[in-house]
């Protein structure tokens, strides 16, 4: 029987409730200079199923957050036109397998590997003699596979404000870089033990408002701007026009899809089995479902119709907002952070619609307005205090949460929006990163694909053949 | 001699329309579905922000081609069964052919109606 | 080494099978008489492993419930016409956001708070002092999501019947008053320790094929009464007309993705983690599984042609009729129960064809007629007597618990349409239920929402647009 | 206290890695001659959990799998024409619903229950007591969920190859017979105890690439070699025209949904919750990914343009190249597999294209030719000696694995083919395989099922009514 | 002068059509999806207990502008194309045109064609 | 006496052209999704392996049934707004109508109109 102690640390991405269960009831103070404990066989015994509980519970919570990626599929799909569908699949196909591989290869090094307060510098591919120590319970494997769900998760976002215009060579090129370099240095400052872990207040965000969607929303934001508006979006005077997504079944199957994966991005983000990961599933579905609803009301009143699609950014920008304090909020705090996230999205959208940054599914509003939005709610109504963070200003903890918080987004909008700047002026500059105006006119599909995304019955031949019915109507 | 009637109408009326058409003694036709714009003004819409009109209007368009002698009852006939008397009923317009033949025989003008 | 005994009494939900398996081995004696037990450090710990992952598992499958709204979504958008695709998805996510708020205002102390017989009176907004002894293992955060989920099913339901003719504005209340009133006290009757869980022979309902499913199918069928059918969905002389869905492809994506929500539905109403749970799992798919094979033989043998959408709706049928008896009955019975809810399915769909409740989905023979029949069944095929149900009449444990399934059926059903009824009128009397005839005509995605839910390729500005493609052929 | 001692035999499929913690952190030596051990109640306590928690775990990795349905439905139905879209999801639907029952019925037994090296002849019905032992920790229940999970599976692969021209009569009959005999006598060979199983070195197939793909694969073809190619696909002088699918986005989406599906088919056949799991959703993974990328460069390269439906066909490649070998192969393995799959299959889809076996959605080649790579591949590419497997040649463990992985490939696909060609005979002779040419150029929706998948929004009454607007363009 | 050939066929006749008028030397023309409604009836179809019929079948519409000593010769061509002798095959008739322009060119008549 | 002006766009200049017909005063038009052939060639793409042609375009038709009087000016409004300068920009071409009917109130020919 081994009496070797186990040291039961929690990553610091855990939530301060979530103290490894099987130690407390050992009965042994739980102390934070880990002195020596001797657990009885039993002990041991439990507390190995609990790490194999662990590890099975955030392998499940990485899954259904890959599953987030058909959803943003289907949002983006959803919310553009016929005669690009197909680009827009094979976007958000490419950069979850592009993502993967460039996160595996370094990004993931970068983001966890030893280094300084900036950036990781060792563990590449995966090292496990680098990542031997594991995370808390969790292995390499396990940890990884998390961490690359979201790595993709942030990448994937920009497809969609880039939609129906980006060479594909281009957006190709583009999800190498950000899940290889750009996500993986955020990570590393907040995450991977760098230099917004170590404030005096450390920043906090629990599963990423800031670190995966903010990021996303920002690199969206630049992308949008450096292709300019699509061909039409605009009358000659500059004023907006609709072109509704192509789909609204899509984008709402997409919406419900992603919010059945945020089941596995907030909860998961405890990297652990334990009594915490319910609360923050609550939280979750209080903050979705509020936003969903208030964003509804808000453009009920402002248009005179409940906008569907708006409903649904609505019900992301919830989600979206709670990211950051979902462990660290109450039930009210998530309906709140949820509602306003509901609110702040719908006029966001309008804003960027004015200021000619075309992002046709609104990634810019809900996941880079809403993911600052929830970064800094944490400062607000982060409840009490624990060892991850501090109680916010609504709830008598004053402004040094708060502060850190602030310095957090605007650090980290900073460095993206410069990265961001860097990887599309240079792909501008060497690959190009529009389409002709042609392709444009006539859709993606056909022009980059070689096939349309909806093609009709008729069997093509050499000698002949018809463009989609549904791609109809260009040209 | 043949004719062409072509009527535009409202979908919902194309099943009455059939319908009249048949106890008439008329099978052959053909359908497609277009979009109208016309006095029936359409309605404006906002999406995300931006004003837009909805002003093409889903309706479906029918052909008939026929002997001339029946061109006015068929026109007739398509009118008072698509007729609602609200703004939007359509267009009916009659124009001559020269030549009709049915693929499947040869047949060629009256015969191939 | 504390030494206090662990109380592991199971929440009367849950299965007499699912004893608490860390208590057992200990060596000692569950006594219901609840008897202190002094239970070694290393079971401690055990137990502690055992009551995270018991809440692990019901988080996973509440998730794996709430996923069943996509799939109710895309089946009602698929068996409905596409001029009003995105007024059902719009109710669809709505029902889900409306629903958990009221539920978690004021629903789930209805269903679950101390009170009445009728009722429950306390714990409004998730009161944790209300609530703090958890159900078994399951705390508060756990609970509340699992069986917000389930309200959030009750109440979609409801959306796929009404489709195509009911104000967004009424559906938007409704949905607000079934999950924050009508369905959380038949909960309370059942699973909050009310009447009917205090019978002589306790009610039997494990995961809801009446608590949930035959409310949803009763207010359906009242709710689809009060509208009267479709424009042009009978005959001057009152025969039914045929008004195929626009995308088979939807609604049978749909049914999968109920299938695999109802691994959740069903497994998860065990409420722990025990060695119960797959036996469930396994009648659950085999009622599912005949229930489809059998709707469609029945329905190639009656029409000639083996209707997709019918096979469909078996399958539903099945699942529907398995859901009281699942943990009850062993595999033949699900099979025998999965069939016969595959036979009633087909003729009650035709039956309210005729009888002009049109229901565009089938919803009320689906979830009404067969929730009504699964609740019966379990007095008919319950294998054998346990803590919370006594064998049924075919496994010679005569009819008590037939005569209480009778009673609590009737009751629910009688209360249900009551207080839909009421709901319906007042709807009606106030905000109008049905919407203008020309709204109808015309489609409701683009009168109640402003898009039509599936735009053309050209782009809409001021000065012109085209109405969607494939909406067309309407006004 | 109970002193008898654990059993912890891990099931033939599991892999090495697997070892029962429990017993190990007891401080046991896990000995294969079974010694007898005393567990204290402690360790007793936590096996128990571990004894739940591997089910629990196998029964959501068995939901995972079933999801996959959903996914093939999609991938189907996005690859073939909207003419038969109803058709191709009805026989999705009701290969799974008959295959469910009918390896419940006989082809678990058959599979699985005790007999010689070439069948099972024990077991019928779930016979709980021929199954009383269970698998490891797993019980009877979760076993067979699981197992029926798959043999739907391979069932389904085929409906995609067989697309757009089979009688649904003849297909219902084929997946009875596929998933009663067919498919459980290869499972009774690899993972039920049979001759395989017993080789020397024992062929080794971890989740399956050739026991359910390369099955689903080799019947795919015999079947659409038995229909002959549909109307249209040939020209005169016998050169392929191409007939693109009519929903790229439904194929994508359904690549999307069995990526996730396979983090339960890949990490749920260790058959437990063990530390080896996580490892083996990274290789999943990153196959995956591998195989998307390499697909899509290849195709880009010898086409000119990134196709998008390779793109995706490429992905599921590489995962089911992995499938054999995903517990014994390092990362780098994994992607090297996948990558080779993901050439491996765009030459298929091209060289079958070419023979004139018409396969609309690659099925053959993803899953025939594939899963044969996979199988073999574990003879390459195992990383080192284990309970189950050998090391490869390419890490110095020389031939016997790659023999036995050789032996085991040609043994089973020969069996399944000379089985499928029977069958398909079987059925050609009696009720006929191929609908006849009209229905066929009209598409099997209307003329098999009585509507049109995609039905437009006109009423359609006694008399009159329009065929679908996107099924269009034919007759 | 230039008149207009407008030909209904059954779908998969399409190409087929095209490749023969491109045989003779014809290039331009416009399809439309359409649905028509003949003697080739129908069929009587149950959907969820209701009876109801197809009897409006998907077929294709062809259009094509020409020289009027063209016409009967595209005619014949599209007829001999799209024949398969059974019921549905469908119909072509020509009919005048006063006038025609290419959109591009400005050019008029017969040099638009 | 009525016309019928019949011309095939392409699809992102149909607003342009509605506008350009609403500043010289017409309103009704009715407007059909379809595919069109001619010089503009297509494109050669490969799907699977196998070469394929698309060839059929995308394109709008425009009908505008009108007083035979306006008939030149509508061809000529519609030629100068659809105009590219590009291959494929499409034809216009007018005929001749012997009847027009508003369904919703019976008015006739250039009443009708
Ligand atoms: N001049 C026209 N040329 C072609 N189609 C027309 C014309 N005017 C109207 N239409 C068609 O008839 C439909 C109804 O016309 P509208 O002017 O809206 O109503 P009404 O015919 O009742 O006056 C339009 O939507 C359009 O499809
Ligand atoms: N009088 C007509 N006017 C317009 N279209 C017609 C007419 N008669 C037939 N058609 C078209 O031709 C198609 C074939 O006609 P049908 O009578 O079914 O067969 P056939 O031409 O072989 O006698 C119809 O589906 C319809 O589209
Ligand atoms: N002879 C014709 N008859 C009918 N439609 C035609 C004819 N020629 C061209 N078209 C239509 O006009 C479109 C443009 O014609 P095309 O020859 O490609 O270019 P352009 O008109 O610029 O010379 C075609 O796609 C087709 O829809």
């Amino acid at each position: 029987m081994s009496s070797t102690r186990k040291r039961l640390v929690r990553a610091g991405v855990g939530g301060a409730v979530a103290i490894g269960t099987v130690a407390l009831l050992a009965g042994t103070a739980f102390a934070q200079d880990e002195e020596e404990v001797v657990l009885t066989a039993g002990e041991e015994a439990a507390a190995s199923v609990q790490a194999v509980l662990d590890n099975i519970w955030v392998l499940i919570a990485a899954v259904l957050v890959i599953f987030m990626q058909a959803g943003f599929a289907l949002v983006e799909a959803g919310l553009t036109r016929a005669k690009s569908v197909s680009n827009i699949m094979a976007k958000n196909l490419m950069d979850f397998c592009v993502g993967v591989l460039a996160f595996a290869a370094v990004g993931f090094a970068f983001a966890f590997g030893p280094g300084g307060g900036f950036i990781g510098t060792e563990g590449w591919f995966l090292n496990s003699e680098t990542f031997a120590e594991g995370w808390g319970n969790l292995s390499l494997p396990t940890f990884f596979l998390f961490q690359a769900a979201f790595a993709a998760t942030a990448a994937t976002i920009v497809s969609g404000a880039m939609a129906e215009r980006t060479k594909f060579k281009s957006y190709f090129v583009y999800s190498f870089l950000i899940t290889a370099f750009v996500y993986p240095i955020i990570v590393h400052w907040v995450w991977g033990g760098g230099w917004l872990s170590q404030l005096d207040t450390p920043y906090h965000d629990f599963a990423g408002s800031s670190v995966v969607h903010m990021v996303g929303g920002i690199a969206a934001a630049v992308g949008a701007a450096f292709l300019g508006p699509r061909i039409g979006k605009y009358t000659k005077d500059g004023k907006p026009r609709a072109i509704p997504g192509h789909s609204i079944p899509f984008a709402i199957i997409g919406v419900f899809i992603l919010f059945v994966g945020w089941f596995g991005f907030n909860p998961g983000s405890e990297l652990a089995a334990d009594a915490a990961v319910p609360g923050i599933a609550v939280t979750t579905l209080l903050a979705g479902a509020a936003g969903g609803v208030v964003a509804l009301l808000v453009v009920w009143l402002k248009e005179g119709k409940p906008d569907v699609a708006m409903a649904g950014n609505g019900v992301l920008a919830g989600l979206v907002g709670v990211t950051a304090g979902t462990a660290a909020v109450t039930n009210w705090g998530a309906v709140i952070i949820g509602s306003i996230a509901g609110i702040l999205v719908v006029f966001a959208v309008f804003f960027f619609d004015r200021i000619k940054i075309d992002d046709p599914v609104g990634a810019v509003s809900v996941h880079g307005v809403c993911g600052a939005w929830g970064a800094i709610a944490v400062g607000l109504f982060a409840a009490e205090d624990s060892d991850f963070w501090k109680a916010g200003l609504f709830y008598g903890g004053g402004t040094s949460q708060l502060v850190s918080q602030i310095i957090g987004v605007l650090a980290i909008a900073a460095f993206t929006a410069v990265a961001m700047v860097i990887v599309f002026a240079a792909l501008k500059a060497t690959l190009g990163l529009r389409v002709s105006e042609e392709e444009e006119i006539e859709g993606l599909d056909v022009h980059e694909h070689g096939v349309p995304g909806y093609a009709p019955d008729i069997a093509m031949g050499e000698s002949g053949g018809l463009a989609s019915s549904k791609e109809m109507a260009t040209t | 001699m043949v004719h062409l009637v072509t009527a535009v109408i409202k979908p919902h009326k194309l099943e009455e329309v059939k319908d009249a058409l048949s106890a008439i003694g008329i099978q052959g036709l053909t359908i497609t579905e277009v979009k109208g714009h016309g006095r029936q003004g359409g309605h404006t819409e906002t999406y995300r922000g931006a004003e837009y009109k909805i002003d093409l209007i889903p309706k479906v368009k029918i052909e008939v081609v026929c002997d001339t002698s029946d061109a006015d009852m068929i026109a007739d006939t398509i009118a008072a069964a698509a007729k609602t008397g609200k703004i939007g009923d359509g267009k009916i317009w009659v124009s001559p052919v020269d030549r009709l033949v049915r693929i499947r025989t040869g047949e060629r003008d009256a015969e191939a109606v």
